[in-house]
């Protein structure tokens, strides 16, 4: 009742109109402009349909590849252009080559003191007989945890790529079944035989090289390979049937879950008392013995769970698109 | 360094050549397969045994067997037909 | 225009070479499994260069025997770490390659990407 | 040690952490969790910011329990702070405004790997800003490229997949490059860490040993980079890349990952290599080349373009050959220029691609130029948004692009040699060309198109209420480019800073 504009004068007010605008309910250029009338509006869409069957036509003449001598031109040019370029890198290469220092001699900038220090203290600082296992896992743990997320994110975009999401579709059960039996291994006596006494010996050698990481040569990483390649032989002789019964999606996410989160907890640990200069509290043990080198025996064994995992999991995807 | 390591490097790029020429795909395959192999050997030489040890499971090994399904994969694609997606 | 170490480095050399034909692979090739493996002999061809960079002449592999700890008696450990590192990154590449090469034959049942990429711009979608 | 300078190595860890936990989850809690994740480190990394503007100076970070030559090692100044948080800040805003597209066009069970991607993909860049060592950032590098390849081939149809392989070839080529170079740089230095290797080569340099493979490694790390970075003749597999993935992954493709690299390689010139050897090895000269044909045939070849996303990514190739050519000036005032362009164009490219797929989407999904007509009256905060994003790109004052170009200008006419007057005259063609396809696109989307076509056509009219996050969205980036436009004296002072405490 105690308006103090009428309605019309609120309505012609500028934010009033801008929200209106904003919520599209009137448009303003549309029905208060002029606009340019019906007719003039038709030439301009022929010329547009012309402009694009034009459009067309340039299109379809230029990628017949057959035809076209220019674009056979360009491709040939390419080539040339793309050998001369790899020619040209290998001799830049080798020219840098030898102007480097001699290889095998001792006095290169290469072994300075950082190696120096990794052989010389390697064992007392990370309780590592393995130089090479002491220097990944621990004085330059940071890029080995980026490693192991690359095998992650891989492993996640080949899932993208090849997982089957499309099981549960109606009339699909069939064809799956077509599709699982076409890429089941036949039942092959010599493989299974060979499977049979192979597989254990690949397992624990598997195992062996992981435990031995930090005191042998080997690791986390070429033992899961071993492993992972274990698995694989196990799966091409006896099929999907006998391998789903211990190792489904579940049992890869949970374990690769488990190892990573265990992983990535225990480096920010030692990440954050290295760089507050706080003691992190985990014994070395005597060097030498099994438990021993503080967390590089537990971060190799994450790793192996990891990679061994990962490569099967490869292997799953690419044959039926799930474990 | 020794003669045997030479005619190893020689071997490498052998191997590296015909896998780029070779017609069969299946053949350039095992020619890489080879070559991952010499390749470790020579990481002994080289005093690296962590390196030959993970260059054998994972060059010879894993590495192959992936580009082996592929290849099955593939071919056995070629002979029934799907993907109908899109 | 060669510098004075050519000879003595004749392994880096091979492994400039290989990295050449990897390259040239990888970039050249018009079958996807050949480009892939191109793609592989580069990565190793790095990786023999860095193993060779670490080796040091009558020096053993660095595995702490019987408590020797003297810098002489063992090669620069480094590289081989470095070395670790990135063959799981190659490996873990090859994967996804492999994989995106499968679904594109699914798609377009060949394995050369030109023609591919002639096909995708007449249907021009 | 105060406690806000864990920030940088809080952040790297807490985004991969996030990565790790999403693998788990279903896609909602992925979801809130990654947008948790970008909120906590953005403000962390803005105290992080203020706390370094009061003290001044940088400060290192040892990932471990041994000192600088034997553990790894992060760093952490002005510059790296404030890019941390303008990463960030854009990240976030390109997964909001893509949000809904993306529904449509991921498949549901997939969606918690979008967030696991995105979430490694924050984390390598956060490492690559941050990190003081070059194998680490070889392998954040990987990390980087396989998280955008993940995020192009993502939406699957046959041209992202195809995209996808040429993306990767294209990478795989620079990656190959760039370890080729840092294990040179290693054989001659012998070291890993940034700042060691710079002792050595200052050393080398003035000893005047190893000059010609010094150069030659130098020139393989650029090279590899710029490959990565869709520098002009390599960037083949960009159009198809940003043109056909979903929106947050173009938005982010072409606002993030690129310009990762272009931030490592700008720590390469500074912290690795140093500046005054940069400049003294012609490898800019090189750079200055291939920036300035890169801008103008990224532009020529958008104007040509009739799909509009494929427009807007053939002019990121432009945008890049900018950046590039700032390098190629060799000089501070040039790098700064180069800094803040890679700030305005992160912001505006996002912009435009959110706001463009707010256009394509009331014009029945098509992306052809001319069925976009009338399509800012559909949607007009769409249209708002791709208005000021086309003037930002063109260089119309008040917004981020012009600021960008006035800095390039200015660092032309201060160039000491021959360098002024090719970057003037490219400048002011691209300039013009850019103008000619982003204001003729701008004309036609406020053209109104007759009623009776639209309803034949299936088009749809939205409005801003029903679509409110991505109002919200468009209006936090149009605010971002004001700012960067209008408040540019304190962000260049960041720069400045920041490149200072670089050397």
């Amino acid at each position: 009742m105690s308006r103090k504009i009428s309605e019309e004068e609120y309505k012609r007010q500028r934010i009033v109109r801008m929200k209106h605008w904003l919520s599209g309910e009137k448009d303003l250029y549309l029905d208060n402009m002029e606009v340019i009338p019906r007719e003039e509006y038709k030439p301009d869409r022929k010329q547009l349909e012309r402009y694009e069957h034009d459009l067309d036509e340039v299109m379809t003449r230029t990628y017949d590849t057959e035809h076209n001598r220019v674009y056979r031109f360009f491709q040939r040019f390419y080539k040339m252009a793309a050998v001369l370029c790899c020619t040209v890198l290998v001799l830049i290469l080798i020219v840098e080559v030898s102007y480097l220092p001699p290889i095998g001699s001792a006095s290169n900038p290469a072994s300075n003191e950082v190696a120096a220090k990794y052989i010389e203290d390697g064992l007392q600082d990370t309780g590592a007989v393995n130089i090479v296992t002491g220097m990944i896992l621990d004085y330059r743990a940071f890029d080995t945890f980026g490693e192991s997320n690359v095998l992650f994110i891989a492993t996640c975009t080949v899932l993208i790529l090849m997982r089957n999401d499309k099981k549960k579709g109606k009339g699909s059960a069939e064809d799956e079944e077509r599709r699982d039996s076409f890429y089941e291994p036949k039942k092959d006596v010599i493989l299974q035989m060979a499977a049979r006494i192979l597989v254990p010996v690949i397992m624990l050698f598997g195992v062996y090289i992981i435990l031995n990481g930090h005191l042998s040569p080997g690791g986390g990483f070429s033992g899961g390979a071993i492993i992972g390649a274990g698995l694989i032989l196990y799966l091409n002789a006896f099929g999907f049937e006998k391998t789903e019964r211990f190792f489904t999606e579940k049992t890869y996410k949970a374990v690769s879950f488990g190892a990573l989160l265990f992983y990535c907890l225990a480096k920010s640990y030692s990440f954050y008392t290295g760089a507050h200069h706080l003691e992190s509290g985990i014994p070395l043990g005597t060097p030498g013995a099994i438990i021993s080198s503080g967390l590089i025996l537990p971060l190799n064994i994450c790793v192996g769970l990891v990679v061994a995992c990962t490569m099967y999991a490869f292997f799953a995807l690419f044959r039926k698109g799930g474990f | 360094m020794a003669v045997f390591e030479y005619i190893l490097m020689g071997f490498l790029v052998i191997c590296a050549i015909s896998v780029s020429f070779s017609r069969n795909l299946l053949n350039s395959i095992l020619i890489f397969m080879s070559y991952s192999l010499v390749m470790s050997i020579i990481w002994i030489l080289l005093e690296s045994p962590d390196l030959a040890i993970t260059e054998a499971a994972v060059g010879a090994g894993v590495t192959s067997v992936l580009f082996f399904v592929t290849l099955k994969k593939i071919h056995a694609l070629g002979e029934e037909d799907e993907e109908t997606d899109e | 225009m060669f510098g004075s170490n050519l000879l003595p480095n004749l392994g880096e050399v091979v492994a400039m070479i290989l990295f050449g034909i990897g390259f040239a692979n990888l970039l050249l090739q018009k079958n996807l499994i050949k480009k892939i493996i191109g793609l592989n002999i580069m990565d190793t061809a790095v990786y023999l260069f860095l193993a060779i960079k670490g080796y040091i002449e009558g020096r053993s592999a660095p595995i702490v025997v019987d408590g020797v700890q003297e810098v002489e008696a063992y090669i620069n450990p480094i590289p081989s770490g470095l070395v670790l590192t990135g063959i799981v990154v190659s490996v873990s590449v090859t994967a996804l390659m492999l994989s995106l090469t499968v679904r594109l034959y699914k798609r377009y049942h060949t394995l050369d990407l030109d023609e591919i990429s002639s096909r995708l711009k007449k249907e021009g979608i | 040690m105060a406690f806000v300078q864990n920030v940088p190595f809080f952040s790297i860890m807490l985004s991969m952490f996030s990565g790790i936990v999403s693998s788990i989850l279903p896609g909602k809690a992925a979801k809130r969790l990654n947008t948790a994740v970008i909120l906590v480190i953005g403000a962390a990394s803005a105290w992080l910011l203020s706390w370094l503007m009061r003290t001044g100076g940088s400060f290192t970070f040892m990932m471990g329990h041994f000192p600088a030559p034997w553990g790894n090692e992060i760093r952490a100044g002005a510059l790296e702070a404030g890019m941390a948080l303008f990463f960030c800040v854009i990240m976030l805003l390109s997964m909001l405004g893509g949000r809904k597209k993306l529904f449509d066009e991921v498949e549901v069970t997939k969606h918690n790997i979008y967030y696991i991607l995105t979430d490694l993909l924050l984390s390598s860049l956060l490492a690559l800003v941050y990190t003081n060592d070059l194998f680490t950032a070889y392998v954040f590098v990987e990390i980087n490229t396989i998280a955008a390849c993940g995020l192009i081939m993502i939406r699957q149809n046959g041209r992202t997949i195809e995209a996808a392989v040429r993306y990767m070839i294209m990478s795989l080529l620079g990656s190959g490059l760039l370890l080729m170079g840092i294990c040179m740089l290693y054989d001659l230095t012998g070291h890993l860490l940034m700042s060691n290797i710079k002792e050595s080569v200052a050393a080398i340099m003035a000893a005047g040993t190893y000059q010609i493979p010094l150069t030659i490694t130098i020139g393989l790390v650029t090279v590899g980079l710029a490959i990565k970075s869709a520098l002009f003749p390599f960037h083949a597999w960009l159009p198809d890349a940003y043109g056909y993935s979903t929106v947050s992954s173009a938005a982010m493709l072409s606002s993030l990952v690129s310009k990762g690299y272009i931030f490592l390689l700008i720590k390469i010139f500074y912290c690795v290599v140093g500046f005054d050897i940069i400049v003294g090895s012609k490898i800019p000269n090189v750079l200055f080349l291939f920036g300035l044909s890169g801008m103008i045939f990224g532009s020529i070849s958008a104007i040509w373009e009739k799909d509009i996303r494929r427009m807007i990514a053939f002019s990121s190739v432009a945008q890049i050959g900018y950046i590039y050519m700032g390098f190629g000036l060799g000089t501070t005032e040039g790098m700064v220029a180069s800094i803040f362009h890679i700030l305005a164009h992160a912001a505006t490219k996002s912009l435009l691609f959110v706001s463009a797929i707010g256009l394509t989407d009331v014009s029945a999904g098509s992306r052809n130029f001319f069925d976009l007509t009338g399509s800012a009256y559909r949607n007009k905060v769409a249209g708002v948004g791709f208005s000021v994003g086309a003037m930002s790109m063109v260089g119309i004052p008040l917004f981020s692009g012009f600021v960008s170009k006035l800095l390039f200008a200015e660092a032309a006419v201060m160039h000491p040699t021959h360098k002024m007057m090719p970057t003037l005259i490219v400048l002011a063609v691209s300039t013009i060309l850019n103008a000619i396809y982003f204001l003729k696109t701008v004309v036609r989307i406020y053209v109104p198109e007759k009623r009776e076509v639209e309803a034949e056509k299936g088009y749809f009219t939205m409005k801003a209420g029903q679509q409110r996050l991505y109002t919200i969205t468009i209006i936090l980036f149009i605010l971002i480019n004001l700012v960067l436009g209008m408040m540019s004296e304190p962000i260049i002072g960041i720069i400045e800073t920041g490149l200072i405490h670089f050397i």
